[in-house]
């Protein structure tokens, strides 16, 4: 009996995945190997949420708010300018984009775009995972719940997945002066 | 046996009174302010009492042990009357001296409380801190709006006057924890959405610490701070220093070189120096940071070396704290010592 | 104590099988998980006081921000809730008909030393199923479904989205755990009802109704504290 | 006067009647039957034995941390690996140890106790050790994934809250203390029903053994505290979960952090005293028994019992005494804290009293009890200073704390347990633990808690918060570190001692026969093991120490049913027989809605739609399980109630 209800215990529980909880401090470059997104940042719950902390101590809400757009463009919504592969993101958030977006990787990928300091990779990466679950493409399992704040839109973990479409910028969007 | 017990627990009771040889920076029973010595006072009464308690009905139960062995087996259903009687009347007895006991206690404690509450407050200073996951945030108020350019902000270290009520406002932007220098006054939680407040009176000048005492995640154990109580012209000099901008560093410099590696690694986004354009709010203040004897919220002495390995790897220090690790070449990283050891 | 022949002895053959009310274990057992059901939502109404105390109070209910126009003080509509409660209280009377007969039928059966209808002798026969339970079950299960489609609609006509503030959460849980109260009374009394239909009102299954009419009477109470909270407290501050 | 009648004596039950009795008692044979025992005997015992399994297991996990602290900067485990365990230590001591352990001893000695056959609702008691059992695999198996809580076992917000506790730790740990609190409850009006229904004829309310008052007492104050731990709970997992995310404890949205504070600590405060009445209990039953004389001031001990259950829910801001609470309050919930010392201190001078007045036999169960002198009187004593809001605010939550909770738990709760299992394991087993052994373990047992415990105290007063995974040499921590830390291993070697003495004992132990220490009580007067059925023929009883007190000519019950699981209930004050209760029979539908509930908990973890699919699926198990059966009739006379045979004297 004790055996059967360890297995169905079991069966429920491995649902959560190790990896899922694991907790990487000294994560990834340089100490890792190569990045393996899925496993670190898109399913793991603790990059998820330094991903959410990192958002608002980088200040991306400075533009993108809490994912709903203002100077900068939406991240809640399907719409994707510069594709929403976790490599594009990762570019666009480390080489910044002509229209504003400042590059955080140190080096720009275009004279004009402004350069703030140097994020190191893991936390670029973990970014780049939060970013995507603005719009439900991580795991629900692993996304952040509400913060402790007021609330501007459904907590990550409760968003449905849009199906990412690739759209490129509207004219209007330019850098702010 | 049992009186050996007994013995060796009292034994332990009379050390725990003794035993108080601890070290001196961050001890209950080494008072060095108002409260914190009022509150000594306070705990050896009750101390007292209960070793005394302890050892009179441990010595009831040992004699009882020694006196009352042999006899028949047979079961005893209606104890003689006139002994149950004598030992009702002691029973009782006992209760109402506990009662008595309790009532002074209760008594001490209130007078003990009020005591601490009203700390002369004449000339008060002002300082606000705040609680992060894992750190302490130091902002010293100016009251006065014309002087508020002379409110500044340093981290994991407060300095106070010697002699002077200092009143600290504690708020948390994260979780709860709980604002401790024991040598100084008891705990005081900070809640994030209660502004909670102390007041603390250092009557000899020395370094004091003080810890996180909520839990408050993977680094609580090393959060720490340290109270430096000092003469009130020490202190005022500290002060003056602490309000100027870091100073500017000669062009072409190791020390520039390094401001320039500070501005464009991931240094800038998190931290403050005044003067230049880092402002980032999310680590500590680093503007006087060579002037901070340590490091990593009291964690490490603030040598080149610790620095070194701390900009490097904080995590081999300290896992899971917010710094991250930031990978920088040889030369780079030489050149924001020198930088970083010129904030005085 | 080992049983010898010279022991006097009490004989318990002769004692009633079958007694109701305060005797019974059951009787205890229902007592005392009303209690800890009183406790939970004694509790809970304390939750919403402390966090009305901790509140803006000149606010209460918290401002709804995020409709166009924006609500300033979003009480719930009364409609709803105030039909739903009288509803309930209507039960009552009903309820006690059938709790009344049911205790009839009890000791009519205890007079005659059977435990059913069927094992008392003909003639003197007590009703199998008492026409008042049965209608009256009937009536209270029906009125019941009702009240809890009432319920479910006056989740909406609370103004306001459980995950919107601590406010809505607080009557949400308030009238969700009242509504699992009234859910799991109504399915009791179904099961009592299909026994009785299949089989026949015995001493046991009285006993049974007559518990149930209990935890049913607490149900109604508990309703109406509630009701009086979440619908008229944020009124009247 | 004697109401049964000497002109119409007993048959003694013939082996038949036993037979039949063993044939309508016994659980069925095999798998099914252990599943679906309900026996107070198989249940109570195993409510035991599970609790000390997690005893152990939440033991390794408190020895590993102690490995962690012995040096400065130790590096035997991490943070995370430090905070999961500690939270795990503490929450398998506090819901899966402590209160379960009691709760089993009750079951298996209330009805013994109280002369009857069985726990009131058979059922209802194996439904509860499921729930129990799925409970604690549920911590464990999610320690296992990496997923085991980590914000500490009173789980503070806004530290367990969504924003702070990433992933599903806390889920887990909340939802199975809201499950194990469902089987603590269902135990609580087990015990209390059985106590106040089925006392044997003759036991009066001022008749009853102090054990069973102090697990009705116990009881009680469960019905009232647990209800708040699974409020709070349940309103943490609510504001965590996937498509729920409410505000309970969100500041910013109207809520409140201190909220949380409130309601645990309603509960956590009286759970101390849950843990510590019926250890109290124990030693209210093994004293008399080794000083060969009945208690001293029985009416002064059941009253204190009930004043503690009072004061008890009056104290629990005194944990709360760093957060912001006007000084008046601080004052009122101090002078509680104290006043909870009257009510301790009459027992404890009752039982000296006991002991001055007696003929104190020395064997291991009184070794433990006078341990428990010595302990636990540290720990009551340093409560006293942590009850005084000004010195509270300098040791609350430091070494202090951890030292002076382990004197009390260890000492108070502890200490009279394992007097307990030394006392009790003949009746269990019908084989005694080794004496000799005994002894050995007692000392191991008691130097390790002293080593380990008391130097925590010095630590906390020198500035050591607790649950800190690593400290700096310069600190001047280490010395006393090191001794705690050696002073647990040998704590650990007295209790595996114990652990192998069981295990030998139970099958080359002396034998013990029904009665080996000359007991009082009424358990000692069946045999050990008892048998299916408890007693052959339902004892009545003339006072407070039936078996002491019997000369052979105390009435026995006849006439209840053997073919049939009758049993007799009494009434409420002077237990006169009042009529035949049929208890049900075995079924395995506890078992399913136990698993159904379960499967409640862990599924809402991952989806909100687990609740109303598991609400559906319990409630069909529930109705399987109270669909009525056809039981074979119960035999029927015309009714006359015999009066209750008087204890003379009275």
């Amino acid at each position: 009996m004790v055996r059967r209800a360890l297995a169905v215990f079991t069966a429920c529980s491995l649902l959560v995945a190790c990896e899922r909880e694991e907790r990487q401090f000294r994560s990834a470059p340089p100490f890792g190997g190569p990045v393996r997104f899925e496993e670190d940042y898109q399913n793991n719950a603790h990059a998820l949420s330094e991903g959410k902390r990192l958002y608002s101590a980088f200040n991306c809400k400075g533009c993108h708010a809490d994912g709903g757009g203002g100077i900068g463009p939406p991240l809640m919504d399907e719409k994707w300018f510069y594709g929403s592969e976790p490599e594009q993101v990762f570019d666009t958030i480390s080489k910044g984009r002509e229209n504003g977006m400042p590059a955080f990787g140190g080096e720009a990928r275009a004279p004009g775009i402004n350069v703030v300091g140097t994020v190191p990779e893991h936390q670029r990466w973990q970014l780049v995972a939060y970013v995507r679950s603005l719009s439900g493409l991580a795991s629900r399992n692993a996304a952040p719940g509400r913060n402790d704040h007021m609330q501007t839109k459904p907590p990550e973990n409760e968003k449905e997945p849009e199906t990412p479409v690739v759209a490129p910028p509207p004219p209007d969007v330019v850098l702010p002066k | 046996m049992n009186s050996r017990a007994a013995t060796l627990a009292a034994a332990m009771a009379l050390l725990a009174a003794a035993g108080c040889a601890g070290p001196e920076r961050h001890s209950v029973v080494d008072p060095a302010g108002v409260q914190a010595d009022r509150i000594h006072g306070l705990w050896w009464l009750y101390l007292a009492v209960c070793v005394a308690v302890y050892v009179l009905v441990m010595a009831a139960v040992a004699v009882a042990l020694v006196r009352r062995r042999g006899g028949s087996d047979q079961p005893l259903t209606a104890p003689p009357l006139a002994a149950e009687v004598r030992r009702g009347i002691a029973v009782a007895g006992c209760v109402g001296l506990t009662v008595v006991t309790l009532f002074v206690l209760l008594i001490a404690d209130f007078v003990t409380g009020r005591r601490i509450d009203s700390l002369a407050r004449e000339g008060t200073l002002t300082v606000r801190v705040t609680g992060h996951q894992w750190w302490w945030e130091v902002r010293y108020e100016e009251s006065d709006p014309q002087q508020q350019h002379n409110a500044f902000t340093t981290a994991n270290e407060i300095h106070i006057p010697t002699g002077r009520a200092v009143r600290f406002e504690l708020e948390s932007t994260d979780v709860i924890h709980s604002f401790w220098v024991p040598n100084l006054h008891g705990k005081t939680d900070m809640i994030p959405g209660h502004r909670t407040k102390t007041d603390i009176r250092a009557d000899r000048d020395g370094e004091f610490w003080g810890q996180c005492a909520e839990f408050c995640g993977h680094q609580h154990a090393n959060m720490r701070l340290r109270v430096i109580a000092q003469p009130e012209a020490e202190f005022q000099k500290w002060l003056a220093e602490q309000r100027q901008p870091a100073r500017e560093s000669a062009p072409k410099s190791s020390q520039d070189r390094g401001k320039g590696v500070f501005m464009k690694s991931s240094c800038v986004l998190c931290h403050t120096i005044t003067g230049t354009q880092a402002g980032g709010r999310v680590g500590p203040d680093l503007t006087h940071l060579a002037s901070r004897p340590r490091i990593a919220a009291g964690t490490l002495e603030n040598t080149r070396g610790n620095l070194a390995e701390w900009v490097t790897d904080p995590h081999g220090i300290k896992p899971g704290v917010r710094m991250p690790a930031n990978p920088l070449a040889p030369e780079d990283l030489h050149v924001l010592l020198d930088y970083l050891e010129s904030l005085k | 104590m080992t049983v010898t022949a010279t022991r006097p002895t009490i004989d318990a053959s002769r004692l009633p099988a079958e007694v109701r009310d305060g005797r019974t274990p059951a009787w205890w057992g229902n007592v005392l998980f009303m209690t800890i059901e009183t406790t939970t939502v004694a509790l809970l109404l304390a939750s919403y006081f402390y966090l009305w105390r901790n509140y803006p109070q000149d606010q209460w209910p918290p401002p709804q921000g995020n409709t166009d126009p924006p609500i300033l003080k979003p009480v719930p509509d009364l409609l709803l809730g105030t039909v739903n409660v009288l509803l309930l209280v209507a039960t009552v009377p009903l309820m006690r008909l059938v709790d009344r007969r049911c205790g009839r039928q009890f000791d009519d059966l205890e007079k005659l030393h059977a435990t059913k209808p069927s094992k008392a002798p003909p003639g003197k026969r007590p009703p199998a199923r008492p026409r008042v339970v049965m209608y009256g079950m009937l009536a209270v299960f029906a009125l019941g479904c009702i009240s809890l489609v009432l319920r479910w609609h006056e989740f909406p006509a609370l103004n306001v989205r459980w995950n919107e503030n601590a406010y809505a959460s607080l009557v949400w849980s308030l009238l969700g755990l009242h509504f699992v109260y009234i859910a799991i009374e109504v399915v009791e009394i179904a099961v009592l009802f299909a026994w009785a239909a299949l089989f026949e009102v015995g001493e046991n299954q009285a006993g049974d109704i007559i518990l149930t009419a209990e935890y049913w009477y607490w149900t109604v109470g508990v309703g109406v504290v509630i009701y009086a909270v979440v619908y008229w407290f944020p009124r009247v501050v | 006067m004697i109401a049964a009648r000497p002109d119409h004596p007993a048959p003694e039950p013939d082996d038949a009647a036993r037979a039949a009795l063993a044939r309508t008692w016994a659980r069925a044979p095999g798998l099914y039957g252990w599943i679906t025992t309900t026996s107070h005997k198989d249940i109570g015992l195993r409510f035991v034995v599970t609790a000390f399994v997690f005893l152990a297991l939440g033991g390794i996990l408190a020895l590993a941390m102690r490995l962690q602290l012995a040096t400065p900067q130790g590096r035997a485990l991490g943070p995370d690996a430090y905070n999961q365990f500690f939270t795990t230590h503490g929450t398998t001591m506090m819901f899966l140890f402590a209160v379960p352990v009691m709760e089993g001893m009750g079951l298996y000695l209330v009805p013994l106790m109280v002369g009857t056959r069985n726990d009131c609702f058979p059922l209802l008691m194996n439904f509860g050790y499921y729930c129990y059992l799925f409970a604690g695999l549920m911590l464990y198996v999610a320690l296992v994934l990496n997923t085991g809580p980590d914000m500490g076992w009173f789980s503070y917000v806004p530290l367990s809250g969504p924003d702070y506790s990433p992933g599903k730790r806390v889920d887990v740990w909340s939802q199975m203390v809201t499950l194990v609190e469902i089987s603590t409850l269902v135990g609580a009006v087990e015990i209390i029903a059985t106590a106040f229904k089925l006392r044997a004829p003759g036991m009066s309310l001022n008749r009853i053994p102090l054990f069973v008052w102090t697990m009705v007492v116990t009881s009680f104050m469960i019905v009232f505290a647990m209800p708040a731990v699974m409020l709070s709970s349940t309103m943490l997992a609510a504001d965590r979960l996937t498509g729920i995310s409410t505000h309970f404890y969100n500041q910013a949205e109207g809520g409140d952090a201190l909220l949380w504070q409130h309601l645990f600590w309603f509960f956590a405060h009286p759970e101390v005293y849950i843990i510590f009445l019926p250890a109290t209990g124990f030693l209210a039953t093994i004293i008399p028994t080794f000083t060969r004389r009945t208690i001293f001031g029985y009416p002064a001990l059941v009253l204190s019992l009930v004043a503690t259950a009072f004061i008890g829910f009056g104290v629990w801001v005194h944990h709360m005494f760093a957060t912001p609470l006007p000084r008046v309050g601080q004052g009122v919930f101090t002078g509680a804290s104290l006043m909870i010392v009257i009510p301790n201190g009459i027992q404890i001078f009752c039982w000296v009293a006991t002991l001055w007045g007696g003929r104190i036999r020395v064997r291991t169960p009184m070794l433990f009890v006078l341990g428990f002198f010595a302990a636990f009187l540290i720990g009551g004593l340093s409560g006293v200073l942590l009850a005084s809001v000004s010195i509270d605010v300098q040791v609350h939550d430091t070494f202090f704390v951890v030292a002076h909770l382990h004197y009390v738990l260890i000492g108070g709760a502890v200490f009279p347990l394992l007097a307990a299992v030394y006392y009790w394991y003949p009746k269990w087993t019908g084989r005694m633990l080794g004496e000799r052994t005994g002894w050995v373990v007692f000392w191991l047992v008691f130097i390790g808690f002293n080593l380990t415990f008391f130097p925590m105290h010095h630590l906390g007063i020198w500035g050591m918060p607790r649950r800190v995974y690593t400290y700096l040499p310069e600190q001047g921590w280490h010395g006393l570190n090191l001794v705690a830390t050696v002073g647990s291993w040998v704590l650990a070697m007295g209790l595996l001692l114990l652990v192998v003495n069981a295990w030998w004992s139970r099958r080359y132990g002396e034998v013990a026969g029904p009665d080996p220490w000359g007991a009082g009580t009424l358990e000692w007067a069946t045999e050990s093991p008892p048998p299916p059925y408890n007693f052959a023929s339902l004892p009545t009883v003339r006072g407070r120490e039936p078996v002491w007190e019997d000369d052979g000519t105390t009435p026995v019950v006849t006439g209840l049913a053997t073919d049939t699981r009758e049993v007799l209930v009494t009434t409420l004050h002077d237990a006169a027989p009042d009529h035949r209760y049929h208890m049900a029979g075995d079924s395995v539908w506890p078992f399913l809605a136990a698993l159904a509930t379960a499967g409640i908990f862990v599924g809402l973890i991952f989806h909100p739609a687990a609740f109303p699919i598991g609400s559906v699926a319990t409630g069909l198990a529930i109705i399987g399980w109270f669909w009525p059966s056809k039981e074979p009739e119960p035999i029927h006379h015309e009714h006359e109630r015999p009066a209750v045979p008087d204890g003379g004297g009275e």
